[in-house]
């Protein structure tokens, strides 16, 4: 796949938020990583961060969600949104958590963490870097 | 839960197991039914209406109130969530999709852990889908598939609560035991509440993705086993603590 | 209960896969029969693999795919700002790859309903179809 | 993207095996391979799907095409199918009518006698 242009590529999947569809999306993103080669580590990790964003109680305001991967040459970007900027937050800094926190999550599994303002809320924005490999084709 | 609903379960619970009483019995499953009804709710949709799912539910409910040990000094709910889960699982199982997945993707996912253990010796990474594929004999489309059951196959076995074969699914084992070594460094890994769901083995993974910071590989090769395992672990030790996390919040809120 | 998810992805071949591995997904929240499945996966493929077949010379194009999941139908809608299946007035260029009209037949050979379109304002085109589901044995 | 093609050559006769699905993003590797054998004189194509897993209608197109190209040379292109799916795919195009179908490459060989190419 050629992802040395300049605009990245991307791809989007919007869906109604029940815990049923989680594996709609991780699915499309384990797709979109096979379509770009990462090592299976790689996309097992993107995967995670994908689930982990989707089981919080992200909906209250909306009844879709959306995940947006945009494809740069050596990094994947995975916004996730419109989210509550107060419900990501607190998750990711691990109030109110009997778990491993959010946080603490996809510090493991991506490279950088950030917000978004959009035209219909917050987005969060994980950035992931990601190999480049040597191609058999 | 309040405290005086534990104590009322206690008690009910020794009424029936020790003096036989049946309506003790019944009384401990009505108590339990808002439980059995915040579970059955994340299940709703499938084409289930949520009142047959509670009757689902509830046979996992009575078969957690009827192997219960009092002595085993944990509380009713601790050992009847995943017992629920699984009833509810179970009941998916058996009728849903899983006896849709062709013969040849299950084949497939029981080989691909070994092949990701072989390809990451041969490449000294983990291999991609593509590779995989290749070394299978198929396409991405179906590695990603059969990754998917393999996960949705340890999900289900993971939950299907005692009776079951898989000593690794008693929820009572390894609460309350820490190995010393890695528990008293760090110390994060162990104020998290839900992380007490887990078994040793689990915690000892989560501790090392989450709070020391090593790769699947690095767990992998450390604790002697695949990496997949170690995915699956991971994923499937997220998915019991949410669980947990779901019922203690939803338990807080029937007060 | 009907449930709507979309998928967006470049007009371009690489893709396509994607469009199937939402059925993929949608198998494991719901039980679909391995061959209705089979001829979703099909006729999804048919209608993104003729958007983007159309948008080659479009740069920057978006194929866009509405995945409606009933109780007994799925519904899917593929949306493109090519110029659709109606309009294949002219030969294709010689080498490009030519599935000679045969996509819309197999859609309508494996859904129950079949309704094609332009989406209104522009040059792009629409394809809805429908398969009931839930009609093989378990 | 893990598709192949593998070819086998055995003078005029030649044996394609795909693996794994052929859609818009793989089938020009199949198309050129056709071409390719064609050009250099194959008369008896064998084209083995057992270990195919997808199909669509541009996969017919380059078969199609194919065959095309090899009926004026009075050559030959049949088909291992074993697949259900795959087979489906063919019967509603009517194209199982156009394509001689086997149901393993012993049987698919044999009716690819040298004699008939001449």
């Amino acid at each position: 796949m050629d992802v040395g242009r300049q605009e990245p590529e991307i791809v989007t999947l919007t869906l109604p938020c029940e815990e049923r569809f989680i594996v709609v999306a991780r699915i499309v993103v384990g797709g979109l990583a096979a379509r770009l080669d990462l090592p299976y580590e790689h996309l097992d990790d993107l995967q995670l961060a994908a689930e982990a964003v989707l089981a919080e109680p992200l909906c209250a305001a909306a009844d879709d969600i959306t995940v947006e991967l945009a494809v740069a040459e050596r990094c994947i970007t995975m916004s996730i949104g419109p989210v509550s900027p107060d419900v990501i937050q607190s998750a990711l800094n691990g109030e109110h958590d009997e778990g491993i926190g959010l946080g603490i999550l996809l510090n493991a599994v991506v490279d950088g963490i950030g917000f978004d303002q959009r035209a219909d809320g917050a987005w969060l924005r994980m950035d992931k870097r990601v190999p480049a490999l040597q191609r058999n084709e | 839960m309040t405290g005086q609903h534990d104590v009322e379960t206690r008690e009910l619970l020794r009424a029936y197991h020790e003096h036989g009483d049946a309506r003790a019995r019944e009384r401990v499953v009505e108590l339990h039914l808002p439980l059995v009804r915040a579970l059955a709710r994340r299940y709703v949709g499938r084409n289930e209406q949520l009142d047959d799912l509670v009757q689902v539910g509830s046979i996992g409910l009575i078969k957690a109130v009827d192997r219960f040990e009092l002595d085993r000094g944990v509380e009713l709910t601790t050992y009847a969530i995943p017992t629920i889960i699984g009833e509810l699982k179970r009941h998916f199982r058996d009728k849903g999709w899983s006896v849709h997945v062709p013969r040849r993707l299950k084949e497939l996912s029981l080989r691909l852990s070994q092949l990701v253990e072989d390809l990451s010796a041969t490449l000294g990474r983990s291999p991609t889908v593509a590779e995989l594929a290749e070394a299978a004999g198929t396409d991405e489309e179906h590695v990603l598939e059969a990754l998917e059951i393999g996960q949705a196959y340890s999900a289900l076995s993971l939950s299907s609560g005692p009776g079951n074969e898989d000593a690794d699914t008693d929820p009572l084992r390894g609460l309350g035991t820490l190995e010393p070594g890695y528990e008293r460094s760090e110390d994060r890994a162990v104020l998290v509440p839900g992380l007490q769901v887990l078994d040793e083995r689990e915690r000892k993974i989560m501790h090392l993705r989450f709070f020391a910071g090593l790769t699947q590989s690095e767990i992998a090769a450390e604790m002697g086993i695949s990496q997949m395992h170690v995915s699956r672990l991971i994923r499937r030790s997220l998915e019991r603590m949410r669980e947990e996390i779901d019922v203690l919040r939803s338990s807080r809120r029937m007060g | 209960m009907t449930s709507m998810l979309r998928l967006t992805f470049p007009s371009r071949p690489e893709y396509v896969v994607l469009s199937r591995l939402v059925l993929s997904g949608l198998a494991r929240a719901q039980a679909i029969g391995p061959n209705e499945l089979g001829d979703l996966k099909l006729a999804v493929t048919e209608a993104s693999s003729n958007s983007v077949r159309h948008a080659y010379d479009r740069a920057g194009g978006t194929v866009e795919i509405v995945y409606e999941l009933g109780d007994s139908h799925i519904a899917i809608e593929v949306w493109d700002e090519g110029c659709g299946f109606d309009a294949r007035a002219s030969e294709p260029e010689p080498g490009a790859l030519d599935e000679g009209g045969l996509g819309l037949s197999i859609i309508h050979a494996v859904c129950d309903e079949t309704r094609l379109g332009r989406a209104s304002g522009g040059t792009g085109s629409w394809i809805r179809f429908v398969k009931r589901i839930g009609g093989e044995d378990a | 993207m893990n598709f192949s093609v593998t070819t086998e050559r055995d003078g005029d006769l030649v044996v394609i095996t795909l693996v794994g699905e052929v859609d818009l993003y793989t089938a020009p590797d199949l198309k050129q391979e056709l071409v390719r054998v064609v050009d250099e004189g194959a008369q008896r194509v064998l084209v083995d799907m057992s270990e195919t897993t997808f199909i669509d209608s541009t996969t017919l197109g380059v078969l199609v095409s194919g065959l095309k190209q090899l009926r004026p040379l009075g050559g030959q292109l049949v088909l291992v199918i074993t697949d259900s799916k795959i087979r489906r795919v063919f019967e509603i195009t009517g194209l199982d009518r156009v394509f001689p179908i086997h149901g393993t490459r012993a049987e698919a060989l044999r009716s690819l006698p040298a004699s008939a190419a001449g």
